[in-house]
């Protein structure tokens, strides 16, 4: 019973919040909002008896991406809104937007209530050992993989959002790049006598 | 090394292609050197295949097998027929003809000639493939260079606006290089669309394990899928070998290509498409062909005498040549459609001659267009006065064209019309015939017309006649003319032996379906 | 040696001597040179000729017969030689004729540049070679092959002047014209095969009306009968000798001995036959009422060709071989002399009109005597060849009651007397024109051939039953009511002309009425008649090329367009906004999820 | 609770997530509904793996979230620099691939 209560409330939460994130016409407001849905799935997790996925769940997302996406936010301010804490995030297409959602979930839900798995049994809940032994042996090729990619977005990052020369910007070609260094000139220039 | 003649003979072009890609593109002398090699060692090999094929013996010879795709039963099977030999000679000819004639060629000569080169070792490739496959594979690789090689180094001729169909002209750019390119790339591939279906309802019809020619030819297809799969193979081939009404990408794409492209495709690509409608719709579907025989060769006739009386009215030499080409082609198609060792005879030989005297012709013409920047007919004339050799050999080309006995040209004809007449299709026949005197006509008044009379006129002032390298492409394709109109049997007696392998099993199946049953 | 080497000697020696030429530039841009390997070549097969008819006719009566397939390994697709009388004779014809033609033009095309005399001369060679190929052809088939090769010659050597229009465009009709009967021949000989298998002159077959009728049909393209008789008096525009070889003595006479060589076809083909003695009797009244109104010497013998070619054929369809073989002959050696004649007449004044000439006998005896000569042999005056032959034909005609042919023979046999001393009056005798007062003889070159003609036109006739034997046929002169009353006709035309033509001059209104009607009849109704069926051909080529282009090509290029518009239309879809791309991605996953748990 | 129920929660979530993917002018935003709708993807492994599925489900979970680390740290930089670049991140001025 309790837990029936417990999950009611945890999905009331989890959708009011989703919502809120992707309706409201603040950006910074949209992502704190994302950061409660996060933290709510967190509690979904420790209800689904997996502790150690909450607290990834608390640290990764809730801490890490969260930040990472606040400090997006700031970075891509426009000019116009320099003065203000409102950050515009509005939406459109919504008419056309909502039929398919609507449809879709629609789908979802005949398709779940199709399917029998309600009397799915429960299993016992690994250990975050387990868990760790499981990475660690089946799925050790997965997870080097899983850095090598890390590592791959890391760099890719970094080559993406670089900032070049302030005076360069938008050039990519190495020429204009040379020419615009201090102490060159452009071939053929006439030399100021 | 000699087992793998044929496999070496296809390569050897493409492997001169591969060796320009490391020469500079600057480097003009030494890529022509390679070009030129790379075309008469696959001659020397095509002469190789001729002198040591075992006429006696018959059937297919030098066979290999190189796994490819073996999970789909495709394997490169190699082997050559009595067609093959023969077909393998024109290519050889043709090539080096043709790679001779385009030495003066100076825009882009890298890539023109990688594109030839590797054009080429597709064409030997579909003439000794006994792969289905393989065959389709070479059959593109055949034709796909000729869009770069029409588009690029092609030249731009003129259509008026007029007709019904007047208000395209502005989007279409009708008679430019690239909508000549273009639309001949097109037709073909949608002609290669429907090659495709048929072929793979024959692999699978006959369980999805190999695409074998061989097995292919011995497989005995439901009499319903014959039906369909010929039509589709014939027009998809037919495409290729302009029969109507799918030829008209053959005068633009002509007309705009430059001269050695010309020569090739007019004097051997056409024919992959008739020889594909021989070898893999008639020999791999005998009840199929027998079926529809009567309308191949009711349309052949309509192509022969039809291009000949579209070629008599064009103004511009190379539309002149091209129409030509297209009621040659007919005469082809109508030899395979007789399904009579003459007939089929008669076929494989027009290709062979006909390949020999169109290249002569396009040479000739891209000579003349050279020295005298017109194509325009009606305004050329005397300019046998300058020169006298390209005359001559334009005569002969004509003559040979207009099937005048000592040249290959008659030798075909002939052959074709007595399959016609043997055949009982008498209707066939007389159009075919008087398409030949068509022919006749037009030749010869384009012969007076461009070197007979007075002139030449002031505008021609840098007319001369051919020259070193010129003169060897023009004696080889003239020489083949004259020495195979005479002894005929140097290349005849490979095509009837195989003609005597293949024709049976057809003629059998011809009757089955003239009884109605053996379903 | 035996016949089949000396045939093969006679055969390949001038065929060597074009390839010879024709290979070697050089040599042939030297003229005269050239011109003597030519000459050469012409003489050793003249010696081979004369050889195996030396020989004897023992050796002649089985024929030798050396054949090599050429299509197949077969005998039924085979080239080769057959040597009988009947092709020994013609050889001996054709390489005499020839021999005499090439040596008069050495002197006659004297003036020409040495490249334009080595052309000639190579097409000299090549063309003595095909008509060898023709004469001594096993086979229906190499028949053909000598037939065409023949016809192309023609082409080349009437188109020799390439440069003047008027021959270019002579050539072109020539040729056209001549392969268009071809046609008939192509589809007689594929008949044949088709039916027998084989090109055999002896086979017997029930289709051997239709082939006959094919092959007559290509023998009036080639032998100039109405109404494909058009392109002879063009050929004219070629050199005079070339005319007198190919286009009088030789060539055009090639029809008449097909029909003698395939005499076993025919004779199954009574039909043919009957149809040939109307078109051959039509052809030579026709052509004989034309050559009266001439104003051009090689006009009128082009036109008195057609008429004797016409007679030959009347010959031939009223199944008497041998007297159409007969009147080749003879008309072979004095048509060749009329031709060379009055190619000296015209040498000497730089004209072919009539009226450039006169008086011209007596500054050149020795021509004009010739010209006498052959005209009163074509005139058939006895004892002259013309006599001995035209007889045969009447009597022939007469024996197989074929009246109409008949009647029409008797007139134009009077025409023929009538104009040919119209010509002779007009040219060789009467008032000299200015042009013909510095006329003089011909050198030794141009004479020679001509007396051997003579002589030949003058004693040919006697031969009749010598060629009969070695032929196999039986003849003898002798005295008819048909005969005689034809060479009284001949001699009456002869009258009239003189009477006309002659010093006396009577007749002046008729000859005044015929220049107008020469003209009409030359250029305002045959040469109108070729222009409009080319001009027909023309216009349907342009038709079919226009619907070709613009109708055919339309519906290609509108199918590419339709395309191309459709792409342009459709190309809006791609808002290159991603959001739009996910909606896509968004409603393809609903109709698929909604595809699985609806269906 | 039963699987049905955490499943539906999901599918809830995953359909918010899609309808601001499909709405959002804004690139963040975009990356916000995103982040939502592969946040209702691990919701359902977790499930999974507790209801019968096993250790399995929750290394998934695990991975996805690296992955999902990986995504956000790419669609920030490229946010960033399509915001050097047009001054701007709204996405629908960012159309380049019209055709």
């Amino acid at each position: 019973m309790i837990e029936r209560l417990l999950f009611g409330a945890v999905s009331t939460v989890l959708v009011f919040t989703a919502l809120m994130a992707v309706t409201t016409r603040n950006l910074v407001h949209a992502v704190l909002w994302l950061g409660m849905t996060l933290a709510t799935t967190a509690m979904l997790y420790i209800l689904l008896q997996a502790p150690f996925l909450a607290t990834l769940q608390l640290i990764l997302y809730t801490g890490g991406v969260l930040s990472l996406m606040l400090f997006g936010v700031m970075l891509t301010r426009r000019s116009s809104e320099q003065d203000g804490v409102m950050v515009g995030n509005e939406s459109n297409g919504r008419r056309r937007a909502l039929p398919i959602v609507a449809i879709m979930l629609g789908l979802l839900v005949t398709a779940v209530g199709r399917t029998p798995l309600a009397n799915a049994p429960v299993s016992p809940s690994p250990t975050t050992a387990e868990i760790g032994k499981r990475i660690l042996s089946t799925h050790l090729l997965a997870f080097e993989l899983l850095s090598v990619l890390l590592l791959a977005a890391m760099v890719g990052a970094i080559v993406l959002a670089r900032r070049k020369d302030a005076s360069l910007e938008g050039t990519n070609d190495p020429r204009e790049r040379a020419a615009a260094l201090p102490g060159s000139r452009p071939a053929g220039a006439p030399k100021e006598v | 090394m000699t087992d793998h003649i044929l496999a070496l003979t296809v390569a050897a072009p493409f492997v001169a292609a591969l060796l320009m890609l490391l020469v500079p593109g600057r480097n003009h002398p030494v890529l022509r050197v390679i070009g030129v090699t790379g075309s008469v060692l696959s001659l020397v090999g095509a002469i190789y295949v001729a002198l040591h094929y075992d006429q006696a013996k018959g059937g297919l010879q030098f066979a290999q097998n190189y796994p490819f795709v073996p999970s789909f039963g495709i394997d490169i099977r190699l082997a050559a027929d009595g067609w093959s030999v023969a077909l393998f000679l024109l290519t050889g000819i043709i090539m080096t003809a043709g790679s001779l004639a385009s030495a003066t060629l100076t825009n882009r000569p890298k890539e023109f000639y990688i594109l030839l080169l590797v054009l080429v070792s597709g064409v030997f490739g579909v003439f000794v493939c006994q792969d289905l496959f393989v065959f389709f594979l070479f059959y593109e690789i055949a034709v796909l260079p000729m869009y770069l090689l029409i588009g690029i180094w092609g030249s731009k001729g003129k259509v008026a606006p007029a007709g019904p169909f007047k208000s395209l002209w502005k989007d279409l750019d009708v008679g430019g290089k690239e909508y000549a390119a273009m639309k001949l790339t097109l037709m073909l591939l949608v002609g290669s669309a429907a090659i495709l279906v048929g072929m793979l309802a024959m692999y699978f019809a006959m369980g999805g394990k190999s695409f074998d020619m061989v097995a292919m030819a011995h497989f005995k297809f439901p009499r319903e899928m014959q039906v369909w799969v010929f039509p589709m193979l014939w027009l998809g081939f037919g495409s290729l070998a302009g029969v109507f009404p799918f030829h008209t990408w053959s005068p633009d794409g002509h007309a705009a290509a430059p001269t050695a492209v010309s020569m090739l495709h007019a004097g051997v690509l056409m024919k992959l498409g008739a020889f594909g409608v021989m070898r893999v719709g008639m020999i791999l579907l005998p009840e199929g062909a027998a079926t529809w025989a009567p309308i191949v060769g009711a349309v052949a006739a309509l192509n022969v005498i039809y291009g000949a009386v579209s070629a008599m009215a064009q103004k511009d030499l190379k539309y002149v040549i091209a129409y030509s080409s297209v009621s040659h082609m007919g005469v082809v198609m109508l030899g395979a459609a007789t399904l009579d060792p003459d007939g089929w005879n008669g076929a494989i030989y027009q290709m062979f001659a006909h390949g020999i005297m169109t290249g002569l012709f396009f040479a000739l013409v891209g000579l003349i267009y050279e020295r005298a920047h017109s194509r325009w007919v009606p305004g050329m004339g005397g300019f046998a006065k300058v020169m006298p050799g390209v005359a001559a050999f334009f005569t002969l080309a004509g003559l040979s064209s207009l099937g005048m006995p000592g040249s290959a040209g008659f030798v075909a004809e002939f052959l074709v019309f007595a399959g016609a007449w043997k055949s009982g299709h008498l209707m066939w026949a007389i159009p075919a015939m008087i398409g030949a005197w068509v022919t006749a006509v037009y030749v010869l008044r384009a012969t007076k017309m461009i070197f007979w009379g007075e002139g030449p006129s002031h505008e021609f002032h840098d007319l001369h006649d051919a020259k070193r390298v010129e003169w060897a492409a023009l004696w080889i394709l003239g020489t083949c003319i004259v020495a195979f109109g005479c002894a005929p049997r140097l290349v005849l007696d490979f095509i009837g032996k195989a003609t005597s392998e293949y024709l049976p099993a057809i003629v059998d199946a011809a009757h089955l379906v003239a009884m109605g049953g053996g379903k | 040696m035996t016949p089949s080497t000396l045939a093969l000697l006679s055969l390949f020696v001038p065929l060597g001597a074009a390839v010879l030429l024709g290979l070697l530039g050089p040599l042939r841009r030297t003229g005269r040179p050239a011109a003597f390997v030519s000459v050469a070549g012409a003489l050793v097969a003249l010696a081979g000729a004369v050889a195996i008819l030396a020989g004897g006719d023992a050796a002649l009566k089985p024929g030798a017969h050396l054949v090599w397939g050429w299509l197949s390994a077969g005998p039924a697709t085979a080239v080769g030689i057959h040597v009988d009388g009947t092709s020994a004779w013609m050889l001996l014809v054709v390489t005499l004729v020839a021999t005499c033609v090439q040596i008069y033009s050495l002197g006659y095309l004297h003036d020409e540049p040495p490249a334009a005399l080595g052309r000639y001369f190579t097409y000299q060679s090549l063309f003595l070679f095909a008509m060898n190929t023709l004469v001594l052809a096993p086979n229906l088939l190499q028949a053909f092959l000598g037939w065409e090769l023949v016809g192309l010659v023609s082409y080349l050597l009437i188109g020799f002047y390439f440069r003047k229009p008027s021959a270019a465009k002579a050539a072109v009709k020539a040729f056209w014209v001549t392969k268009f009967a071809d046609l008939g021949f192509l589809i007689g000989l594929v008949t044949l095969y088709a039916k027998t298998g084989a090109f055999e002159w002896t086979a017997v077959t029930p289709v051997a009306g239709f082939v006959t009728l094919m092959l007559f049909f290509a023998v009036m393209g080639k032998s100039a009968q109405f109404p494909l008789h058009i392109w002879l008096p063009d050929a004219m525009e070629g050199p005079t000798p070339v005319s007198a070889l190919l286009h009088a003595a030789t060539m055009v006479a090639a029809g008449v001995f097909l029909i003698v060589r395939a005499e076993p076809l025919f004779a199954q083909a009574p039909m043919t036959r009957e149809i040939m003695a109307y078109v051959g009797g039509f052809t030579a009244l026709f052509a004989a009422c034309i050559a009266v109104v001439q104003t051009d010497i090689k006009k009128v013998l082009a036109y008195s060709t057609c008429s004797q070619l016409g007679y030959m054929v009347t010959a031939l369809g009223a199944g008497d071989t041998f007297a159409g073989y007969f009147h080749l002959s003879t008309h072979a050696f004095f048509k060749a002399l009329l031709f060379l004649g009055a190619g000296s007449l015209i040498h000497a004044v730089h004209s072919n009109e009539l009226k450039d000439m006169g008086g011209l006998f007596k500054k050149m005896p020795f021509s004009g005597a010739v010209f006498i000569i052959g005209a009163v042999a074509l005139a058939g005056v006895p004892p002259f060849a013309g006599f001995f032959s035209k007889d045969l034909i009447l009597e022939a005609v007469e024996h197989h009651h074929l009246y109409v042919p008949l009647a029409a023979l008797a007139i134009a046999a009077f025409l023929t007397a009538f104009y040919m001393t119209r010509t002779v009056m007009m040219a060789l005798f009467g008032a000299p024109s200015h042009a013909a007062e510095h006329a003089h003889e011909p050198g030794i070159d141009m004479k020679l051939p001509l007396g051997v003609l003579a002589l030949l036109a003058i004693v040919a006739g006697f031969g009749g039953s010598w060629l009969a034997g070695l032929t196999g046929h039986e003849y003898a002169f002798h005295f008819t009511l048909v005969g005689g009353a034809g060479t009284a006709i001949g001699l009456l035309g002869i009258a009239t002309g003189f009477w006309m033509f002659g010093p006396a001059q009577g007749g002046a209104p008729i000859k005044r009425g015929m220049a107008p009607v020469g003209v009409f009849i030359r250029y305002g109704l045959m040469d109108r008649l070729s222009t409009v069926a080319y001009g027909l051909m023309l216009a349907v080529g342009a038709i079919i090329a226009w619907i070709d282009r613009y109708v055919i090509d339309g519906v290609m290029n509108w199918s590419g367009w339709i395309l191309l518009v459709g792409g342009r239309r459709l190309r809006g879809l791609q808002t290159g906004n991603v959001q739009d791309y996910v909606y896509a991605v968004a409603l393809g996953i609903v109709v698929l999820g909604a595809w699985g748990i609806l269906r | 609770m039963t699987l049905d129920a955490y499943v539906l929660i999901a599918g809830f979530m995953f359909c918010i997530g899609l309808y601001g993917v499909l709405t959002r002018r804004n690139a963040i935003g975009i990356l916000v509904s995103v982040e939502l709708m592969v946040n209702a993807a691990n919701i359902n492994l977790a499930a999974f793996a507790h209801f019968g599925r096993g250790i399995d489900g929750q290394v998934l979970v695990l991975f996805t979230t690296a992955l999902t680390v990986a995504e956000v740290v790419v669609g920030l930089a490229l946010v960033l620099l399509l915001f050097r670049r047009r001054k701007d991140i709204l996405v629908d001025l960012a159309n380049g691939l019209k055709g």
